[in-house]
């Protein structure tokens, strides 16, 4: 079942391929369809029987690759599905026909999806780069095909940060195979002791700081706001909400994984992600407060947001930081995703990029300034949303092993969260200049940012299973 | 010091050099020449691995494609600031 | 010293310099040219330090030849942009200021 | 600062990294080994390929994707038609003749040699990738010669052939997943599907290869 | 789900979801709005009645939710819960009925039908959780509800006001959230129970709990408008009339001093918290916030931000009884949360009714005003007199309490407090009083939207919900003792708080 | 295998270094352009040398392919990289 996750995506974007350029949305939302069934019913399977194991060309590690669904992974799967449908029905309308950037864009969300899902499943270090560089070239071709000067100009910028990370992965996967003859996870995680030579420290580092990269934590995040600032609203939801955490998620993994005794003995290290995650959360606070362009404000909140997620590794010695973690990335992943699909129908409408441009538009477009705030409810940690069960969590796991600073960072986060979402919806809520025109926009545009506003917010009253899930090995 | 160590020796000097010039050569075509040279003596280097598939590959591309692509780009950088 | 450790050492090398020149370089060929030299480094360490007993062991070799097509996909990706950069604005550089 | 501080990670990364291999124990894992004994049910003698595309076939199939991602990606970005793209044939050198007639003496020799390649494959060095790359060497030359136009964009038969061999690789894996595991072979069938991968990936990554250099070139028509 | 679960649920539905649907009507739909409208507020108070019904035939009524392992959503309708819940219904009601007059062909009132409903419903759920943890989720949910009804004229004095508000809500509600962690942390839960859940930590916890009570008063101090947090309040004024009635008189204040209850008896215990020596400090801080209050309202010439003022103060009396160690301080405290929500809804209907009749807004203009408006002026002069807790009002009863209460808790020094207050808001009431009724009418008022007709000097949707709270405030005054009125219900809660003391009833 | 072979990759290798750094100060790019080609030649010469010197006969294909793709480096440069009248 697993494995279809990953075939299907790989097919329709072929598909899409050979339809030609322009085509292949129908495929591409069945396809997107059968993949949300998947996830789901992937998820049920694990909650009920444990994690499922699938060996590639039924050799097994270390021989040959072996693809794992844990909790945490079925957890990523159903989040990226989640969030991936209602983003093409809402690309599908959002393009005009005449879009430039609507050239082979099912192809390459496809191959984004397939990059996606290969990853969250692979059990294998090298599997893993390449499912990475899949995802990141993907990524870098979504972000470039708007075509504009500064959209290439931003797809550059991420490329050059993207192969630069992966390169660091590599070469810390090299230096792996070349220590221990494996770059299977499963196996490593009962080769690598506490005593593991030098080598192996500045691998993990290698792989660690580039994936970091990847992420765009503080201060590797310079590529992270043009990218998604410049890039079309559908792409940027989905780079925002999925696509960064996909590197988080294998930082997660292999900090838990192949790398948990090293961790355990090097007890500073822990703080070492943090710190740069407090530093993303300031940092990308001041900045969204002080941007003028909409989706700049939505981008560097994702900086800020991602900063999160970093506070939980020194909170990993208990079992509820991982929920708490991943509890963050959805809350974040659908928030994000609502917020820059409802920026896209904002800024589709009024023709401006400006904050300062959207006075009146709670009164025209209330479904999607609706969205907005919901999904600011979210960023902000307010209840009931996920937000804040994720807040919740991180909190008082923090005040159970006496990090005063995570709560206060995770408290005033929320609390600058709060100060660009409503500087954005204190702008909708004035009353509209006289000259101002809103153009119609579709319903599909405004009710697509609407469910997933809605989803981030509804998980708040309902963590049971996701937390069930998660915790699954 | 064996003969062949002498050879890998002397392989990895060249690359190390020709790579550090094909980034630091001032002018760019000098930087691409440079490159497609570091290019063969990979093509040399796997072959003093054992590696002849690789060593293949790093021919046809090295030597074929990618050559080819940085040429063709520098080409078309010229042709525009004429 | 093996020949694998050497070239594993010398791959060191050229990932260092090919990261350094990543990130120094203004210049987008040079770069990519850059991050060609760094993904060879890597590779280099890849095989040669699995060969470091002198025993030529396929899987990184395979490694190695997925990991140059996935180079050779990037720097053609790479090369596109930046001529499309180039026609666009001029230059093929790209500009600091956007980057705080 | 940014230079200084970049040259000295550099610095230390080398240090510490050439410091920490220099006294490596021997690797636990000998995975040459494991692939030597298994050689024989890979289907295929040659242990690179056998690594390539039966061991580890799956990251094939990945990597395969990742390529045409790219050529995907340049056709979603370079789309603007190159309009005057007559005007500027006399800006060119003129092709001189003999490298005309070399190209065309070349190219069947090239594909032969492709097709060689593709052959040894699976019992010495060699394979489907190092076939497409000089299949796409021979497009590449002839291109050179201005024998074979640049591409604007590429029709239904052009993209078939493009993604062609990643669907026979991608039916081969959904055809294994049914049956057992994701690209488990029979046995007895492992050589021939394997031979058949190849086959179909020669030519989509011959296609793909030229494909990136002959749609990076069409924009040379906007010269002027 | 039995009935006993399904009710609590039942009470916070029927205002959820005529607002959800509200929120999807187009704007010319009046009747099917005023129709839904209507109907859940009629439906809510008949679910109230089954509620109270039933609390007093000793049924119990809750439900709890998981979401996450270990934390829940609890609902529970008790007596404490049900006499704000009452309030609540009751106001809702005519606040509903007078906003709908308000606005009638005003813009966006789909939206601010539906957020006014959305208030309610954050309202009910903050005066039915079970724990603190259900308490932050609706009292959050407050704060968003009420931001668009406060910013809903769209101008810039408004958003001001709005963000203003926000600031302080939301760094209070950041606060509440820590306090609240730090406790469940602690204890491992939150729930609310009679004499409090903190005193079974043991002493080796006092002083974290004396943080957490600081944490937790910050705040629900803010919304209670404690000083120095009051300062959103005044700045709140820019909303419309309807607003400001159910920031001041139902939900916004009253959440804040509901919650103050909650936490002192229920999370605390009265007793523990007094062993603490956490009552002290807050009864200071009350007694500091009804004087400062009151001296405030005395310069305000604006007529809402007087009656602001004058809430800021008059919350306090809650807080201060509730301090007052000792039954009857409880009951006065409790019985004022009802009283002054109907003394302070009807002087903010009757100084929206000046606004929209005549363009009134300030003090100064409001020579003559009952001759032009008679039934208006009379219901606040009712409210005013009230405020200052002259005899037969509700306002009398709520005091005499309070004072019976400090003196029995040996607080002298309270009671000149409260005496101070009462001379401080006659002050600022009297003046207002005498000009309407004894000065002449202008040539002009300031601007006349609504011809008088007959007896009807404004629109009678206008007219009817002042009125009858004012009769409600009457009727609590002249009746106390009455088994439906707010003083028996403050006495039943108080009676089951006290558990160790025996309480003699003396008013 | 005579033995000799080692020697003379060795002695070409030296060639090609000498070659190289003329290259990097010739005074035109197509002197370096022409080095490069040399380098295809030479390269396929040490590869070939390489296989019989006990690498194995693979080599063999190696050199080839070498020999085969080389001219193409040198046709895109003088097509597409050397410009007349350009050179420095």
């Amino acid at each position: 079942m697993m494995v279809w996750l990953i075939l299907l995506p790989l097919l329709w974007a072929s598909l899409a391929f050979m339809l030609g350029p322009s085509r292949g949305v129908w495929p591409a939302i069945a396809g997107l369809v059968a993949q949300l069934w998947l996830a789901f019913a992937l998820a049920a399977e694990i909650v009920g029987s444990g994690a499922a194991m699938h060996a590639v060309g039924g050799w097994g590690a270390p021989l040959g690759i072996d693809l794992v669904a844990d909790g945490l992974s079925a957890a990523m799967l159903l989040l990226t599905q989640c969030i991936a449908l209602p983003l093409a029905v809402y690309a599908h309308a959002y393009f005009k026909r005449d879009d430039p950037a609507r050239n082979y864009f099912w192809p390459l969300v496809g191959f984004l999806l397939a990059g996606l899902n290969a990853l969250f499943l692979s059990a294998d270090l090298f599997n893993i780069y390449v499912t990475l560089e899949l995802l990141g070239l993907a990524a870098v071709g979504l972000v470039a095909a708007g075509g504009g000067a500064q959209q290439i100009a931003a797809a550059l910028r991420y490329l050059f940060a993207t192969l630069v990370g992966s390169g660091a992965y590599l070469l810390g996967v090299a230096l792996i195979y070349g220590t221990y003859g494996t770059v299977s996870t499963v196996t490593l995680v009962s080769l690598i002791g506490a005593d593991a030579p030098d080598l192996v420290w500045i691998a993990g580092g290698l792989m660690v700081l580039g994936l970091m990269l990847k992420t765009a934590l503080f201060p590797f995040h310079f590529w992270l706001p043009p990218a998604h600032g410049g890039a079309p609203a559908p792409v940027s939801a989905l780079l925002s909400a999925v696509v960064v955490k996909a590197s988080f998620y294998l930082i997660l993994r292999l900090w838990v994984g192949p790398f948990s005794s090293l961790t355990v003995v090097a007890s500073l290290v822990v703080w070492f992600p943090a710190l740069l995650g407090t530093l993303a959360v300031f940092w990308g606070s001041y900045q969204a407060i002080r941007a003028e362009r909409l989706k700049m404000l939505i981008a560097y909140s994702t900086v800020a947001q991602l900063g999160y997620l970093f506070l939980i590794f020194p909170l990993l010695a208990s079992a509820g930081a991982l929920q708490a973690g991943i509890m963050q990335v959805f809350a974040h992943g659908l928030a994000k995703a609502a917020m820059f699909a409802a920026a896209g129908t904002l800024i589709k409408a009024t023709g401006q990029e400006m904050v300062a441009g959207l006075a009146g538009v709670a009164e025209r477009l209330p479904v999607t300034l609706f969205a907005f705030g919901l999904a600011g409810i979210t960023l902000m940690g307010l209840p009931p949303s996920a937000g804040f069960l994720a807040k919740w969590q991180l909190i008082e796991l923090a005040l159970s092993q006496q990090q005063w600073v995570i709560a206060f960072v995770v408290l005033v986060g929320g609390l600058l969260a709060a100060v660009y979402v409503f500087s954005v919806l204190r702008q909708a809520f004035l009353l509209a200049p006289a000259d101002s025109v809103v153009t119609p926009v579709s319903r599909t545009l405004e009710w697509t940012a609407f469910v997933l506003a809605a989803a981030s917010v509804l998980l708040g009253l309902r963590g049971v299973e996701l937390m069930q899930l998660v915790g699954v090995t | 010091m064996s003969l062949e160590f002498a050879f890998d020796l002397l392989l990895v000097l060249t690359m190390v050099w020709s790579a550090w010039r094909s980034l630091s050569a001032t002018r760019l075509d000098r930087a691409i020449v440079m490159f497609i040279v570091f290019g063969l003596l990979m093509a040399l280097a796997w072959a003093r691995l054992s590696a002849p598939d690789i060593g293949l590959a790093e021919a046809a591309i090295g030597a074929g494609l990618t050559g080819a692509l940085l040429l063709d780009a520098y080409g078309a950088l010229q042709r525009r600031e004429i | 010293m093996t020949a694998g450790l050497l070239f594993a050492s010398v791959g060191v090398i050229l990932f260092a310099l090919g990261v350094a020149g990543v990130l120094l370089l203004e210049h987008l060929l040079r770069r990519i040219l850059a991050f060609n030299i760094m993904g060879s480094g890597t590779f280099l360490v890849l095989v040669g330090l699995a060969q470091r007993n002198g025993i030529a062991d396929p899987v990184p070799q395979a490694m190695v030849l997925t990991g140059i097509v996935v180079a050779v996909a990037a720097t053609a990706l790479a090369l596109a942009l930046a001529r499309r950069l180039y026609v666009l604005t001029g230059k093929l550089e790209l500009s600091q200021d956007d980057e705080a | 600062m940014k230079r200084l501080l970049v040259v000295l990670g550099a610095v230390c990364l080398i240090v510490l990294l050439l410091g920490a291999m220099h006294d490596l124990a021997p690797a636990s894992v000998e995975l040459h080994a494991a692939v030597a004994a298994n050689l024989t049910a890979s289907g295929v003698e040659h242990p690179v390929t056998a690594v390539l595309l039966n061991f580890r076939g799956y990251d094939t199939l990945l990597e395969i994707a990742v390529l045409l991602l790219a050529l995907i990606v340049i056709l979603a970005i370079g789309r603007e038609e190159a309009s005057n793209a007559e005007a500027t044939v006399d800006v060119r050198l003129l092709v001189s003749p003999v490298l005309q007639t070399l190209a065309k003496l070349a190219t069947p020799l090239m594909i032969m040699v492709a097709f060689y390649l593709l052959w040894a494959g699976s019992f010495r060095p060699g394979g489907a990738f190092q076939a497409g790359a000089v299949l796409a060497a021979a497009a590449v030359l002839l291109h050179l010669a201005e024998l074979l136009p640049s591409w604007q964009s590429p029709g239904a038969r052009l993209r078939l052939g493009l993604a062609g061999g990643f669907l026979i690789f991608l039916a081969v894996g959904a055809g294994s997943l049914m049956q057992g595991a994701l690209l488990e072979y029979p046995l007895e069938q492992a050589g021939a599907l394997i031979l058949l991968i190849e086959s179909g990936l020669t030519i989509s990554l011959g296609l793909i290869l030229a494909g990136l250099f002959l749609l990076l070139s069409r924009d040379d028509g906007e010269t002027s | 789900m039995t009935f006993n679960e399904l009710l609590p649920l039942a009470v916070l539905a029927s205002s959820l979801i005529p607002g959800l649907l509200i929120f999807t009507l187009p704007e010319s739909w009046v009747g099917l709005r005023t129709t839904l409208n209507l109907s859940g507020a009629l439906v809510k108070l008949a679910l109230v009645l089954l509620l109270i019904v039933g609390v007093q035939a000793g049924e119990s009524y809750g439900v709890h939710f998981a979401v996450l392992p270990g934390l829940n959503l609890a609902f529970k309708a008790d007596a404490l819960g049900l006499l704000f819940i009452t309030l609540s219904a009751v106001l809702w009601l005519f606040t509903t009925l007078y906003a709908i007059g308000y606005l009638e062909g005003a813009p966006r009132r789909s939206r601010f039908f539906g957020f006014f409903s959305l208030c309610v419903t954050a309202t009910m759920g903050i005066a039915m959780a079970a724990n603190l943890f259900t308490f932050f989720v609706f009292y959050e949910l407050l704060t968003l509800a009420t931001f668009p009804l406060v910013v809903h004229r769209g101008t810039e004095a408004s958003i001001r006001g709005g963000m203003t508000y926000l600031t302080y809500t939301l760094i209070g509600g950041a606060v509440l959230l820590t306090g609240i962690v730090w406790l469940h942390h602690l204890l491992g839960h939150t729930d609310f129970a009679h004499a409090g859940i903190a005193a079974a930590l043991g002493s080796a916890y006092d002083g974290q709990l004396q943080i957490i009570f600081l944490l937790l008063m910050i705040g629900v101090g803010v919304k209670a408008a404690i000083v120095p947090l009051h300062g959103w309040l005044p700045q709140a004024m820019v909303a419309p009339a309807p607003v400001s009635a159910l920031l001041h008189a139902v939900a916004v204040v009253k959440a804040g001093a509901f919650g103050i209850v909650r936490i002192v008896y229920e999370v605390y215990g009265i007793e523990f918290a007094q062993s603490l020596d956490l009552l002290l400090p807050l009864a200071i801080f009350a007694a500091v916030t009804i004087v400062w209050g009151s001296f405030r309202a005395l310069f305000q010439d604006d007529l809402k931000k007087r009656l602001a003022y004058s809430t800021v103060s008059q919350v306090s009396y809650i807080v201060l009884g509730i301090t007052l160690f000792g039954p009857i301080g409880t009951v006065g405290g409790l019985v004022h949360l009802v009283h002054q929500g109907l003394m302070k809804v009807t002087l903010f209907f009757c100084a929206g009714n000046y606004a929209e009749t005549l363009g009134i807004h300030k003090v100064s203009e409001m020579n003559g005003a009952g001759r032009r408006m008679p039934l208006t002026s009379i219901a606040f002069t009712i409210g005013a007199l009230g405020m200052i807790g002259v005899p037969l009002t509700a306002g009398a009863v709520s005091k005499a309490w309070l004072i019976d209460g400090a003196s029995a808790a040996g607080m002298d020094w309270a009671i000149w407090v409260l005496w101070t207050s009462s001379l401080l808001n006659a002050v600022y009431f009297l003046p207002i009083l005498w000009r309407t009724w004894f000065k002449p009418i202008p040539k002009a008022w300031p601007a006349e939207h609504i011809v008088a007709r007959g007896w009807r000097e404004t629109a009678w949707l206008l007219l009817l919900p002042p009125m009858v709270t004012a009769a409600m405030t009457l009727a609590a005054g002249m009746f106390p003792n009455n088994q439906i009125s707010p003083l028996s219900w403050a006495k039943l809660i108080a009676e089951r708080e006290y558990v160790h003391e025996s309480i003699i009833w003396t008013p | 295998m005579t033995g000799f072979e080692l020697p003379v990759a060795l002695f070409l290798l030296c060639n090609l270094i000498v070659a190289l750094l003329a290259a990097a100060r010739g005074p035109t790019v197509a002197d370096r352009m022409l080095t490069a080609l040399l380098f295809g030649s030479t390269g396929t010469g040490v590869l070939v040398l390489l296989a019989y010197g006990g690498a194995g006969q693979m080599l063999v294909d190696v050199a080839l392919l070498l020999a085969l793709l080389a001219a193409i480096g040198g046709i895109a440069f003088a097509r597409r990289a050397w410009q007349r009248g350009r050179d420095d």
